[in-house]
C-alpha cells in the first residue's frame, strides 16, 4: 500500500492507477451484489415462506394518512394468503432510498482510502441538503410561530399554524425582525455597517447571561461541592480508608489542577510541582474520558455496519425487519 | 463611532442580561431573549444561504475543476429549501384538513422526510462512525508513554477500555469481589474508581477554571475591551 | 405569561445573595488586574507553547505557499467560546495578514461568518494591508455539524493547509478534523473548553490549550497591558477559589468529624445550598 | 547501530505503516462480531455497575402508577448509543405500570419520541394515550424550557405533540410543574441535555422541599462530564452503550425472573448484541495502544529519534 495522503494524485499516471483501481473496486462490489441477488433471501414461515432475490427492498401498508413500513415477512404472509392482495405493497420510494442510503454510506467510507470522486459528491449532496434542511426547519419552527405568528397571528393561524396558541399581537418580536433586518444590511456594501449593531445586541446579552450561569452553576456550585468532608468513616475498615483516601485525592486533584492554570506565576517551586500533579490529573481525566468515548464511537460504527447488513443486504435480521 | 455605539450596545445588553437575574421584573429577560436570537439566526440563515449560493454559483459560471460538484451542491440545496418551504407531500394535519400547510413538514412520507432520512441521515451518521477508526489511528500514533503524563494519560485508557468489556471482567475476575481490601483493584471496579476520583477532581477543577474564563471574557466584551467580534481591532 | 399579581412580588429576587457576591468578587478581581495593569504594574505571564508556536506554524505555512485553515468551533455567537474563538482568530489573522499568508475560514453558522469577516477584515486594516483580506475565504457551509465536517475534511484533503488551528466549541468534530489533518501533516493547535473533546486534541494536535487556558489566549496573543491584566485577575479570582476550596473541605471535615449535628453543621449545610452545591 | 541504516526494522516500518491498516482492521472487528451475532443470535452476559443498578432501581421502586418524565434529548444521528436506552427506560416504566411523559428539547427527537412508544407501547393495550402515556413533543429553547418547566409545565408545552392542551389529558391532572413527577429521566447527546436538567431543573427543585429523582442516560463522551453530579443530584447514569446494555439486561432479567418461560423480542437486546462488536473493538484498541508503545520502546532502544 502506498503512503500517498488522500487528495495527492495530480500525477496523470497516478490519476490513471487510480481510475483503474476504482473500476476494479466497484466490479467488485457489483459482483458482490450479483451473487447476492442470486443466493436470495427466505422471507415469511410455514407455508408462506417463500426465496426473494431482490434486497433492500421495503415494504409498506396503509396507515392514517400515509403508509407504515411492515416486515418482508408480513408481505410473504399476505401474498400466501391471497397473491392478488394490494394491501401490502413494495413502496418504490423507500426502496430506492435505502439502496441511496446504503452507496451513500460506502461513498462516505470510502474517504478513509482516499479523496475520491465518490466522497465528493456525496459531500457535495450532504452540503446542500443539510443547509436546505436546517433553514426549512428555522422558517417552520421558528420564523412562522416566534415571528409571523407574533406579528400577525391571525393570518398565521388561518395559513399556516392553526394550532398556534396565540391570540394577540406581541410587538416584542420587532426586536428580533429589526436585528435581522439590520444583519441582512450587510449583504450591501453601503449598509454594511448596520450589520455590526446585531452582532453587538448578541454577545452582548449572551455575554452577561453566560458570565452569571458559568460563576453560579460551574464555579459556586462546584466550589460548594467540596464542603463534603475527607473523613468518610464506612462499614469496615477498608471502606473507611477507602472513601477517605478518596475524598483527599478528590480535593489534592481540583487544587493542583487549578494550580496548572495560574498564569501569572511560572511553573517553579511547589508551585510547579502542584501543577505537575495536576497534569498527571488531567491527562488522567483525558485518557478516562477516551476510553469512554471509544466505546461510542465503536457503538455507532456498529450501527451503520447493522444498517448495511440488515436493512440494505438483509444479511442478518436481529429485529425482524425482513 | 458606529462601533462605539455598537460597544455601548454591547455592554448595555450584557449589564442588563446580569440584572435580569437579581430583578424580579426582568426575570423573563432570558426567555425573550433566547427566542429572539433563535429568530435572528433564522433570518440570518438568508446570509448563509446568499453565501452558499454565490460560492457555487461563480464556481459554476468559472468552470474550475470539480465545477460539477457545486452544481450537485446548488441543486441539493434548492430541491431540499423548496421541499421543506413548500411542505412537498405533507397532506394536512389530521384536525385541519381545510388548511394544507398545517402538516408537519417532515411527517413519514413527505419529500422533506425522504431527504433527510435516505440523503442527510446515513452520510451524517456515517461520517460520525467514521470516529472508530480514527480513535484507533489516534491510539497508535499519540498514546505512547513518552514520559509521566503521556503515561498517565496511556494507563488511563488502557484500565477503562478494559473496564468496559467482558474481556476485563474476565481478566480480574481471580480478585476475590468480597474482600473490600482488594477488590477494588478488578478493572471494572478501578474504572469506576478512577471515574469517580480522579475524573471528578480534574473535571470539577477544569469547570471552575472555565467558569473563570468565561467570566473574564464576558466582563471584557460588556467594558469594551474585546471587540474584535465587532471588527474593533486595536 | 406573567401570572396575575394577587400576591406583591419583591422588586429583587430572593435567595441570590451568594451569587451576587460571587459575581462582585469575580468581577472586582478582573477589573482590578485591569486597573493595576494600567497603572503599570507589572504583569508577568507565564510562557503557553502552543500559542507562542502560532507565529512559527504561519510563518511554515507561508513558506511552503500553502493556506492556513481556523475553525472557530460549529456553534453559534451565543455561545462564549464562539466568541472567543472570533478574537482568536482576529489576533491570529493579523499576524497572518502580516505574513501575507493565505486564510481560509470555513464556518457552521451564518452570524459567526458575519462576525468572522468583521474580525478577519479589521486585522488585516491593522496590519496595513487591506487588500489582502478576501472575504469569500470565510464562507458559510452549513449548521449541521457533519455536513460541515464533510466539507471542511474535503477541502483539507484537496488544498492541504500546512497550519490548522482549531479554536472553538466542538463536539464529535474534533477528532475528525485533527487526524484529517495530521494525515496532511499540518501543525495544528488547538484549544477549547468543551472538557469532552479535550483528549482528542491532545491526542491528534501539537499543542492544545486546555479550558480555561484557551480564554486566556486571545489576551496572551494580544500582550496588551489591559488583556494581560485580566490574566491577573482571572489568577486572584482563581486564589479565591483556591482558598474557598481548602476552606470548605477543612469546615466540611471538622463538622463531620468532631462537631457533628448542630448549629454549625446546620450553619454550612445552609451555606452550601445557597451556593446550590445539593445536600 | 550495526546494521545498514537504509533497511528498516520491523518496528520502524510499523511506526510509518499505513493508518489504512489500522482502518481495515477496525472495520473487520466490528463488522465479523456483527454477522456472527446476526446469525447466531448469541449476546454476553452483563455485570451491572453502582450507577446502572442506582438508575433501574429508580424505576423499581416506584409504586405502579407513578409519573414518569422522559426526556429524549438526541437526534438520529446518535441513536445508535442511546435508542436501546430509551427502549429500555419506556419499557421498564410500562411493566411497572408507570405513567409516561415524553418530551425533547431537540429538534429532531420527535419522530424518536413516537417511534420508541409505537415500539414499547404498541403491544400493550392496556397503555392508552392521554391516560398512560403522553408525547409533549419538540420545544424550541434550551435551558429557557427547562426553568420554565420549574415553575409551569404548561408555559412550556401549552399543548401535546397532538395540540391537544395539557389540561385535556386526564394523565396530566394534578402535574402542574416539573417536580410534580415522580421522576425525572434525561436521555441525552449533549446539549441541552442531561447536564442543563441538572443544572437548572433539577438544582432548582433541590430547595424547593420537593427534590426531583433524576436519572441520566448519556453517551460516552458526555459521560465523564456528568460523574460529578452523581449520586448527589441523580441517582443513576447509564454511560454508553455498555451502560445500556447493562440496563437491558436487568429488564430482560426482571422479565425471565417473573417468567421463565418469556422469550425476549430481539429488539429488545440491542445494546446487549451491541456488546459483541464492542468486545473486539475495544481489544483491538488495546492491542494498538500495546503495539504501539511496543514499537516507540523498540526504537527508543536502537537510538532512533522519535
Amino acid at each position: 500500500m502506498s503512503a500517498l495522503p488522500p487528495g495527492a494524485g495530480l500525477d496523470p499516471a497516478v490519476a490513471r492507477r487510480a481510475t483503474r483501481l476504482w473500476l476494479v473496486v466497484l466490479a467488485v462490489i457489483g459482483a458482490l451484489l450479483v451473487i447476492r441477488a442470486i443466493v436470495g433471501t427466505e422471507v415469511g414461515t410455514g407455508d408462506a415462506a417463500r426465496t426473494v432475490h431482490g434486497f433492500g427492498m421495503v415494504f409498506v401498508e396503509p396507515s392514517g394518512q400515509g403508509f407504515a413500513e411492515v416486515p418482508a415477512a408480513a408481505w410473504a404472509d399476505a401474498v400466501a394468503q391471497d397473491p392478488a392482495q394490494q394491501r401490502i405493497t413494495l413502496s418504490w420510494p423507500r426502496t430506492v432510498g435505502v439502496w441511496a442510503a446504503a452507496l451513500l454510506t460506502l461513498a462516505v467510507f470510502s474517504f478513509l482510502w482516499r479523496d475520491n470522486p465518490f466522497y465528493k459528491l456525496a459531500e457535495s449532496i450532504v452540503v446542500g441538503v443539510s443547509a436546505g434542511y436546517v433553514m426549512s426547519v428555522a422558517a417552520w419552527d421558528t420564523l412562522v410561530p416566534k415571528l409571523l405568528g407574533a406579528l400577525a397571528p391571525g393570518f398565521t393561524k388561518a395559513h399556516l399554524m392553526p394550532a398556534l396558541d396565540v391570540t394577540a399581537t406581541d410587538w416584542w418580536a420587532l426586536v428580533p425582525l429589526v436585528l435581522g433586518m439590520l444583519l441582512l444590511c450587510r449583504l450591501a456594501q453601503r449598509t454594511s455597517w448596520l450589520g455590526v449593531f446585531p452582532l453587538a445586541f448578541v454577545v452582548g446579552t449572551f455575554s452577561g447571561w453566560k458570565f452569571v450561569q458559568y460563576v453560579e452553576s460551574d464555579l459556586l456550585a462546584q466550589v460548594a461541592t467540596m464542603f463534603d468532608p475527607l473523613w468518610v468513616p464506612g462499614d469496615t475498615l477498608a471502606a473507611t480508608i477507602g472513601g477517605t483516601a478518596g475524598a483527599v485525592l478528590i480535593l489534592v486533584g481540583v487544587l493542583s489542577v487549578l494550580a496548572y492554570f495560574f498564569f501569572s506565576l511560572e511553573h517553579r517551586g511547589p508551585l510547579g510541582g502542584a501543577a505537575k500533579v495536576g497534569i498527571w490529573y488531567l491527562m488522567i481525566t483525558f485518557g478516562a474520558s477516551f476510553g469512554f468515548t471509544v466505546m461510542g464511537r465503536i457503538a455507532l460504527l456498529a450501527a451503520r455496519c447493522e444498517f448495511l447488513f440488515d436493512r440494505w443486504l438483509w444479511l442478518i435480521d436481529p429485529a425482524g425487519n425482513h | 463611532m458606529s462601533r462605539s455605539m455598537a460597544v455601548l450596545l454591547a455592554s448595555l445588553a450584557g449589564i442588563t442580561m446580569v440584572l435580569s437575574k437579581f430583578i424580579a421584573p426582568l426575570g423573563d429577560a432570558e426567555v425573550k431573549v433566547a427566542d429572539w436570537f433563535n429568530v435572528l439566526a433564522a433570518i440570518a440563515f438568508v446570509l448563509g444561504g446568499a453565501n452558499l449560493l454565490k460560492m457555487n454559483l461563480l464556481a459554476i459560471s468559472a468552470r474550475g475543476p470539480g465545477w460539477g460538484y457545486s452544481a450537485v451542491t446548488l441543486c441539493a440545496f434548492l430541491v431540499t429549501l423548496g421541499a421543506g418551504i413548500l411542505k412537498v407531500g405533507v397532506p394536512p394535519a389530521a384536525a385541519f384538513p381545510a388548511v394544507p400547510f398545517s402538516g408537519e413538514k417532515d411527517v413519514n412520507g413527505s419529500a422533506l422526510w425522504w431527504l433527510y432520512e435516505y440523503a442527510m441521515s446515513p452520510i451524517t451518521g456515517t461520517l460520525f462512525a467514521m470516529l472508530a477508526f480514527y480513535v484507533a489511528s489516534a491510539a497508535f500514533r499519540a498514546f505512547r508513554a513518552k514520559n509521566a503524563a503521556a503515561m498517565f494519560l496511556l494507563a488511563t485508557a488502557f484500565v477503562v477500555l478494559l473496564g468496559r468489556t467482558y474481556a476485563g471482567v474476565l481478566a480480574t475476575s481471580w480478585i476475590p469481589h468480597d474482600n473490600p481490601w482488594v477488590s477494588w483493584l478488578r478493572l471494572e471496579n478501578l474504572s469506576a474508581v478512577i471515574m469517580s476520583v480522579f475524573t471528578n477532581a480534574g473535571t470539577r477543577a477544569m469547570i471552575i477554571g472555565i467558569a473563570i474564563g468565561v467570566a473574564a471574557t464576558s466582563l471584557k466584551i460588556m467594558l469594551g475591551l474585546d471587540r474584535s467580534y465587532l471588527g474593533g481591532a486595536r | 405569561m406573567t401570572p396575575a399579581a394577587d400576591v406583591a412580588t419583591p422588586f429583587f429576587v430572593e435567595g441570590r445573595g451568594a451569587i451576587a457576591i460571587a459575581l462582585l468578587v469575580v468581577s472586582a478581581a478582573i477589573i482590578g488586574g485591569i486597573l493595576w495593569a494600567r497603572a503599570g504594574g507589572r504583569v508577568k505571564v507565564r510562557r503557553m507553547a502552543g500559542l507562542d508556536a502560532v507565529d512559527e506554524a504561519v510563518g511554515r505555512a507561508t513558506e511552503m505557499g500553502r493556506p492556513i485553515l481556523y475553525v472557530p468551533g460549529i456553534m453559534d455567537m451565543d455561545n462564549i467560546m464562539t466568541v472567543a474563538g472570533v478574537t482568536i482568530l482576529g489576533r491570529v489573522a493579523r499576524t497572518v495578514a502580516e505574513y501575507d499568508a493565505e486564510l481560509e475560514v470555513p464556518t457552521s453558522r451564518s452570524i459567526v461568518m458575519a462576525s468572522a469577516r468583521e474580525a478577519v477584515q479589521s486585522a488585516y486594516l491593522a496590519a496595513g494591508r487591506p487588500d489582502g483580506y478576501n472575504p469569500d475565504r470565510i464562507y458559510y457551509v452549513s449548521d449541521e455539524q457533519f455536513a460541515y465536517v464533510a466539507a471542511t475534511s474535503g477541502m483539507m484533503a484537496r488544498r492541504r493547509p500546512a497550519a490548522c488551528f482549531y479554536f472553538g466549541c466542538f463536539y464529535a468534530e474534533s477528532l475528525i478534523l485533527a487526524e484529517n489533518g495530521n494525515a496532511i501533516g499540518a501543525i495544528q493547535i488547538a484549544g477549547t473548553a468543551e472538557t469532552a473533546q479535550l483528549p482528542f486534541f491532545v491526542a491528534a494536535c501539537d499543542y492544545t490549550l486546555i479550558g480555561e487556558e484557551f480564554f486566556a489566549a486571545s489576551a496572551y496573543l494580544s500582550g496588551e497591558p489591559d488583556q494581560l491584566g485580566t490574566l491577573l485577575g482571572q489568577d486572584v479570582a482563581k486564589a479565591v477559589a483556591w482558598i474557598a476550596i481548602l476552606g470548605a473541605s477543612v469546615a466540611g471535615t471538622v463538622v463531620a468529624a468532631f462537631l457533628g449535628a448542630g448549629p454549625v453543621a446546620d450553619g454550612l449545610a445552609a451555606l452550601r445550598q445557597a451556593m446550590g452545591g445539593g445536600g | 547501530m550495526s546494521r545498514d541504516p537504509r533497511l528498516p526494522s520491523l518496528a520502524d516500518r510499523l511506526d510509518r505503516i499505513d493508518r489504512r491498516w489500522i482502518f481495515l482492521a477496525m472495520f473487520l472487528a466490528v463488522a465479523v462480531p456483527i454477522l456472527w451475532v446476526g446469525v447466531t443470535g448469541r449476546t454476553f452476559p452483563e455485570s451491572p455497575t453502582p450507577a446502572v443498578q442506582g438508575a433501574f432501581d429508580a424505576v423499581e421502586s416506584l409504586p405502579p402508577g407513578s409519573k414518569v418524565a422522559i426526556s429524549m434529548d438526541f437526534d438520529p444521528a446518535s441513536a445508535g448509543e442511546l435508542q436501546p436506552m430509551a427502549t429500555a427506560i419506556v419499557r421498564h416504566c410500562a411493566m411497572r405500570g408507570h405513567s409516561i411523559c415524553a418530551m425533547t428539547l431537540w429538534p429532531a427527537g420527535g419522530p424518536i419520541i413516537d417511534a420508541t412508544l409505537k415500539d414499547v407501547l404498541g403491544a400493550r393495550p392496556e397503555y392508552r394515550y392521554g391516560e398512560n402515556f403522553v408525547s409533549l413533543g419538540f420545544q424550541a429553547g434550551n435551558e429557557g424550557v427547562m426553568k420554565q418547566v420549574n415553575a409551569d409545565l404548561s408555559a412550556a408545552f401549552p399543548t401535546d405533540a397532538r395540540r391537544t392542551p395539557l389540561a385535556d389529558l386526564p394523565m396530566m391532572k394534578g402535574v402542574r410543574n416539573i417536580a410534580d413527577f415522580d421522576l425525572l429521566v434525561s436521555v441525552s447527546a449533549g446539549y441541552p441535555g442531561a447536564k442543563e436538567w441538572v443544572q437548572f431543573t433539577v438544582s432548582a427543585t433541590l430547595t424547593s422541599g420537593k427534590p426531583l429523582r433524576f436519572v441520566a442516560g448519556s453517551t460516552g463522551v458526555q459521560t465523564p462530564q456528568l460523574i460529578p453530579y452523581y449520586p448527589t443530584q441523580m441517582v443513576g447514569i447509564l454511560g454508553a452503550i455498555k451502560g445500556a446494555a447493562e440496563y437491558e439486561y436487568l429488564v430482560n432479567d426482571a422479565v425471565r425472573r417473573a417468567d421463565p418461560a418469556a422469550s425476549i423480542p430481539a429488539r429488545f437486546q440491542e445494546a446487549q448484541r451491541r456488546m459483541a462488536p464492542q468486545l473486539f473493538g475495544h481489544v483491538l484498541m488495546i492491542a494498538l495502544i500495546l503495539l504501539g508503545n511496543a514499537v516507540f520502546v523498540a526504537r527508543r532502544a536502537r537510538g532512533a529519534s522519535a
